[in-house]
């Protein structure tokens, strides 16, 4: 495991470019392009170094290139003040980021039909995940959606990665309209997908849990829940979800996620303590001889 | 010259002042991936309870100007699984491990002590005492010295003699002196302080209290004067005291305040969320700061702010 | 659409909620540079006493993140040149002057609520109970409830009754909200808080206290949280109690988590010392909150985050 | 009044140098600029929107000059937190600033000898204060002192606008060792100097004033406290100055200075509240009658 460890670093800003609806920043950071598998993240600090705002910001890696000993880049919308601050680097300024953070989307062994559906800037990790499959001669399709046209990402890249690239957007202004998982079925169905990727908000990873449970596949997804660290330590970012036993921890997403299998994710009682999680209020009473040797995480 | 940074807290003998806070370290391992932990004073653990702890539900955090809000609720795996997986992976790192512990009342505190006195290699028991007094609809411990006193004195008299007991106060108390004294009188060896001052934010957007269930625990850098007050005060009634100072440390001149304040070693909490490596660097730059003002001895800091004006720091 | 920002907390009618915090905005003059203050929904001056004050000596202040520490130590020019210099000059400008009194004890409180009932103008008496009670060895009145109500009995009495009287609250009180409750039993028309948190600074370098003396008043953003919590909290004790928040509003987002939390309008101090024209900005900033938003009338938001997930707010 | 009301602008860094030990950033900032007379100063907000550093820092104005509307250079050494912000910024970044603030140096209405006397960064506004004396017709002569040759500021130039430059080093590696008291006794006499400006740290203000005292002439000096606003509302920056009527009030060297006549000082008190200040403790006991109607600022 120590070769995956995440590192801690100051990497110089390459370019900072605004893509649609989003901002695309690339930083020099070897040791996290090197390690980098698809799926990972990384953890951003924002405000420079007397900044009001102590909590890191998560962003998942959108591609990595050998250039300059490694980069990595991600992309962004602007949404409250760590991302005001980033929007506003300039090339040559330096980040401190961690990475790369989380478990990845595990691959299969086998080249088999891959189905990648991404909402909004759920998409940016997508691409890695879809040049990996392709190496490893899987059949990729990208299902992606978002609010309206901007917020589309990588339509072009998209087209070109994979074997069919669907869009729907809210509006309608660009592909077709409605939601991802209107269009995802008649996908599966044309690709006789073998499993679903998934990565976007909350309520869509669990339309697309509950679809790829209908046409009978494995889906990963993975999930977006408040982070302060991103290495596990703040215990802030957990999700309910259920363990090879059977039992429901509080997992955090940062470390034992991002990307879980969907089924395994309670998405109805995100926001909430199960009340059968190892641990809930009342939860000794119910099974108090089989004494637990595991945790949530 | 290399300064000397060993610190001694009454019978907790310390390689050197900078700790983990209870909480804020994870298990050990997250951190051991940036740094070497065998290298800090101690290792704090997350306060451990007798079960499994679910927690709190999200949101549990967030973010304030220099600060955080929290709600984590304690989770955590229970004593079993801390004493199966936990502590022996941190003494196998040659981590000091400071434990700290929670419970619903005098009883479960004591079955805490006592199961951490049969593991070897518990280097101090740690009393969070703004845990939930069930007896007492939920209030802290630390609002009630009697309370407080009881827990003290259920675990001192439950551990190995040889583990040094700190109480671990809350700055939300209507006398925090008092509350000091009693917690000493019951048989702390010492004191931790603070630990989170109660606090809220409105997520302006849902009009709703930002972390679920409405207050939280505020800590960081903007904390910091509240904890150097309360340490001062402290230090000031009961000099012979030791002290592990925290609240909103983030670098070595941070540090430096707690123990010119008088505190004997101080703990990182929220700025190891900002910096997985805050403790190492908190040292590096204490020990940089004690060359550069040519100290030798960091001990001889520790309630140097009391002193007179001009009175020399003995090297 | 134009919101209404029009608030009443009792008899208190303000055109805006937005007014300055004690002791934050000098003699108004200084402001007025700055921006028009007829604008804002009241100038609250800096604690009156009777007589002349020099204060506490220098350094008075110390940065903090995301805050300061002070020690003013309520230098003033006495309730004399107030009445002969400030109040008129504020009310020729047009502004709405609320007056913050501060005494030794009930008799000088009394004395000022006379002083100012004889004085044309005063919209509003504000009771700082963060005074050294000189009776009780200069503990704060805040500190006793007692002593707390003697003072706010002893305004209210002497005081026009057509004036309000709002008890400006400390949050270091061992109960926040019985001290609330016993100020409003005792004639209070409404409440002010937080006042400044209890904190301190060492300077590194000197190894001394920062700010001359010792302890301070720790204000700004960082403390915000607190306040929050201090006003939930009150607001859902006594939701009938007008209250008047404070405590490191900077921008309109913060007004608005007051107002939300139940404060009826809001104050802003450490703010004005980095952006003179913050009062002005923060109206500003508030009405455009509410414009996005959709908000008719400012009042409807005022405890909101108290009620039930999803209940719409009035418009 | 109102002409000369200080005004807050968000101002275009044009230019950062470094000169000496010092860094010397001008800003465009053309109310501020029209508005200057010599010895006022400038608050500078530090650390962007998501500071955690929320008082201003104030920096005495160096140069006005017309181009671009009106700019403003002040000069500074990294001294903590906010200085060391200061110190990265680059042009076109923006810095919030107001001024111009405080009381000017009062100019001679009669063609007199005017000596200058600057300790360290203190040398900055006697630069603007000697040409203005040169408008009017003085005599110039200027006493420069610093710890090292390379915090004694504006050598140079300090030649070209004064009659006599004499500068002083405590460590001797330029000009005469010593302070500037050991070298300004001379000055006075060889220059038959009618008035002295002195700017520096409170112990050299102390002593230029004495020296002043004895060589019966009139002394206006620029003190330095530690301001948190620098617009007179936080009243931190105050030190204990004699009023007209003889009554010591705590001043705010923001607003009611930072330029006092040097004997109205009293330097001695400096971080005290002298007994018999204006309300000091006890101060009632003493002139119960006298009813004052003028306050400390
Ligand atoms: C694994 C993961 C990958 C992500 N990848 C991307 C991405 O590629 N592009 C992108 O635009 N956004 C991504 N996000 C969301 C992104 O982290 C938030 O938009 C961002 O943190 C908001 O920061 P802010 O300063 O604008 O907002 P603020 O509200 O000021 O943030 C305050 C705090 O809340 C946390 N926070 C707020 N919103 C979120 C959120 N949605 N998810 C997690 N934490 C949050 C922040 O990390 C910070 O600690 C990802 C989130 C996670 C968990
Ligand atoms: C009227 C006036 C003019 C000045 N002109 C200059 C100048 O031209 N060049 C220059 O280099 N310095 C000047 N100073 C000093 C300058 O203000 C301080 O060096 C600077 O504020 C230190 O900021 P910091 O962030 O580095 O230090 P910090 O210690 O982080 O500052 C913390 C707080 O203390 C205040 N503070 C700290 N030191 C001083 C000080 N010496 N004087 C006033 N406030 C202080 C700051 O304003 C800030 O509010 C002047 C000060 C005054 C009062
Ligand atoms: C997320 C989080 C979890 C914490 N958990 C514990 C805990 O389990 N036991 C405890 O005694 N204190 C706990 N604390 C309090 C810290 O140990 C510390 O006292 C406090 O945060 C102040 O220090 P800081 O400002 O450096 O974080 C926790 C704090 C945070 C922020
Ligand atoms: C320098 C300073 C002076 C103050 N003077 C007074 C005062 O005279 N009377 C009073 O009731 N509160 C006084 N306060 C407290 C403020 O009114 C306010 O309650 C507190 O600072 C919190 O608000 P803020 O964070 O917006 O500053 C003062 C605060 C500061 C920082
Ligand atoms: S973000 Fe801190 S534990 Fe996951
Ligand atoms: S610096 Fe604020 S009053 Fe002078």
């Amino acid at each position: 495991m120590n070769d995956f460890r995440p590192v801690q670093m100051s990497s110089p800003v390459l370019t900072v470019r605004q893509v649609d609806a989003y901002h695309a920043i690339t930083v020099v950071a070897p040791g996290i392009a090197e390690r980098f598998r698809s799926g990972q993240f990384i953890a951003v600090a924002v405000g420079g170094e007397q900044s009001s705002m102590l909590l890191r910001r998560a962003f998942a890696i959108h591609d990595v290139k050998p250039d300059y000993g490694g980069t990595v880049e991600f992309l962004f919308a602007v949404r409250g003040r760590g991302t005001a601050w980033l929007a506003e680097r300039r090339s040559r300024d330096l980040l401190d980021i961690i990475g790369p953070l989380g478990k990845p989307f595990p691959l299969p062994r086998d080249p088999v039909n891959c189905v990648l559906v991404g909402g909004g800037y759920g998409s940016a990790p997508l691409f890695p995940l879809a040049h990996a499959l392709r190496r490893r001669g899987c059949r990729v399709d990208l299902v992606l959606g978002a609010a309206s046209a901007g917020q589309v990402f990588g339509a072009i890249t998209a087209r070109r990665v994979a074997e069919t690239a669907t869009f729907t957007t809210d509006d309608g202004s660009f592909g077709v309209r409605g939601r991802v998982t209107d269009a995802l079925g008649q996908v599966i169905e044309d690709a006789r997908s073998d499993v679903v990727y998934a990565c976007g908000p909350m309520p869509m990873l669990r339309e697309v849990t509950a679809l790829a449970a209908r046409h009978d596949i494995p889906v990963q997804v993975s999930v977006e829940e408040t982070m302060a660290c991103g290495t596990g330590v703040c215990m802030s970012c957990v999700v309910p979800v259920v363990g090879g036993d059977g039992i429901t921890r509080m997992a955090r997403s940062c470390v034992d996620g991002p990307v879980f299998r969907g089924e395994r994710v309670r998405f109805d009682d995100v926001g909430t303590i199960p009340f059968d999680a190892l641990g809930a209020p009342g939860w000794k009473a119910r099974g108090d001889e089989e004494s637990p040797v595991r945790e949530a995480g | 010259m290399i300064p000397d940074l060993r610190v001694r807290l009454g019978e907790l003998e310390l390689v050197n002042p900078v700790m983990t806070a209870a909480g804020c370290a994870g298990s050990g391992r997250e951190l051991a991936q940036f740094f070497d932990i065998a290298r800090i004073g101690a290792v704090v653990t997350k306060s451990v309870m007798l079960e499994p702890r679910a927690g709190r539900p999200a949101p549990r955090i967030a973010e304030t100007p220099s600060g955080m809000l929290s709600a984590v609720g304690l989770q955590g795996p229970g004593i079993e699984v801390f004493l199966q997986r936990d502590l022996p992976w941190l003494l196998s790192r040659g981590a000091r491990a400071a434990v700290s512990v929670a419970g619903g009342g005098p009883g479960e505190y004591a079955e805490l002590a006592r199961r951490l006195s049969e593991a070897p290699g518990v280097a101090m028991i740690e009393v969070n005492l703004s845990s939930p007094d069930l007896a007492r609809r939920g209030r802290h411990f630390a609002h009630d010295p009697e309370a407080a006193a009881r827990v003290v004195r259920a675990v001192r008299a439950e551990a190995r003699p040889d583990i040094p007991v700190f109480a671990k106060l809350s700055p939300d108390v209507p006398d925090l002196v008092g509350l000091a004294r009693v917690c000493v009188e019951a048989g702390a060896d010492g004191l931790a302080m603070i630990n989170t001052v109660r606090g809220m934010a409105i997520d302006v957007d849902t009009m709703r209290p930002a972390v679920a269930g409405g207050p939280g625990g505020l800590s960081g850098p903007a904390i910091r004067p509240i904890a150097l007050a309360c340490v001062y005060e402290v230090h000031a009634a009961l000099p012979e005291v030791p002290v592990i100072g925290m609240g909103g440390v983030r670098t070595g001149a941070d540090a430096l305040e707690f123990l010119l304040a008088g505190a004997g070693a101080v703990a990182v909490g929220t700025a190891i969320f900002h910096d997985p490596s805050a403790c190492v660097r908190v040292l590096r730059e204490l020990e940089q700061a004690l060359v550069e003002r040519g100290v030798e001895r960091v001990a001889s800091l520790v309630g140097a702010a009391h002193r007179a004006p001009g009175a020399a720091v003995r090297g």
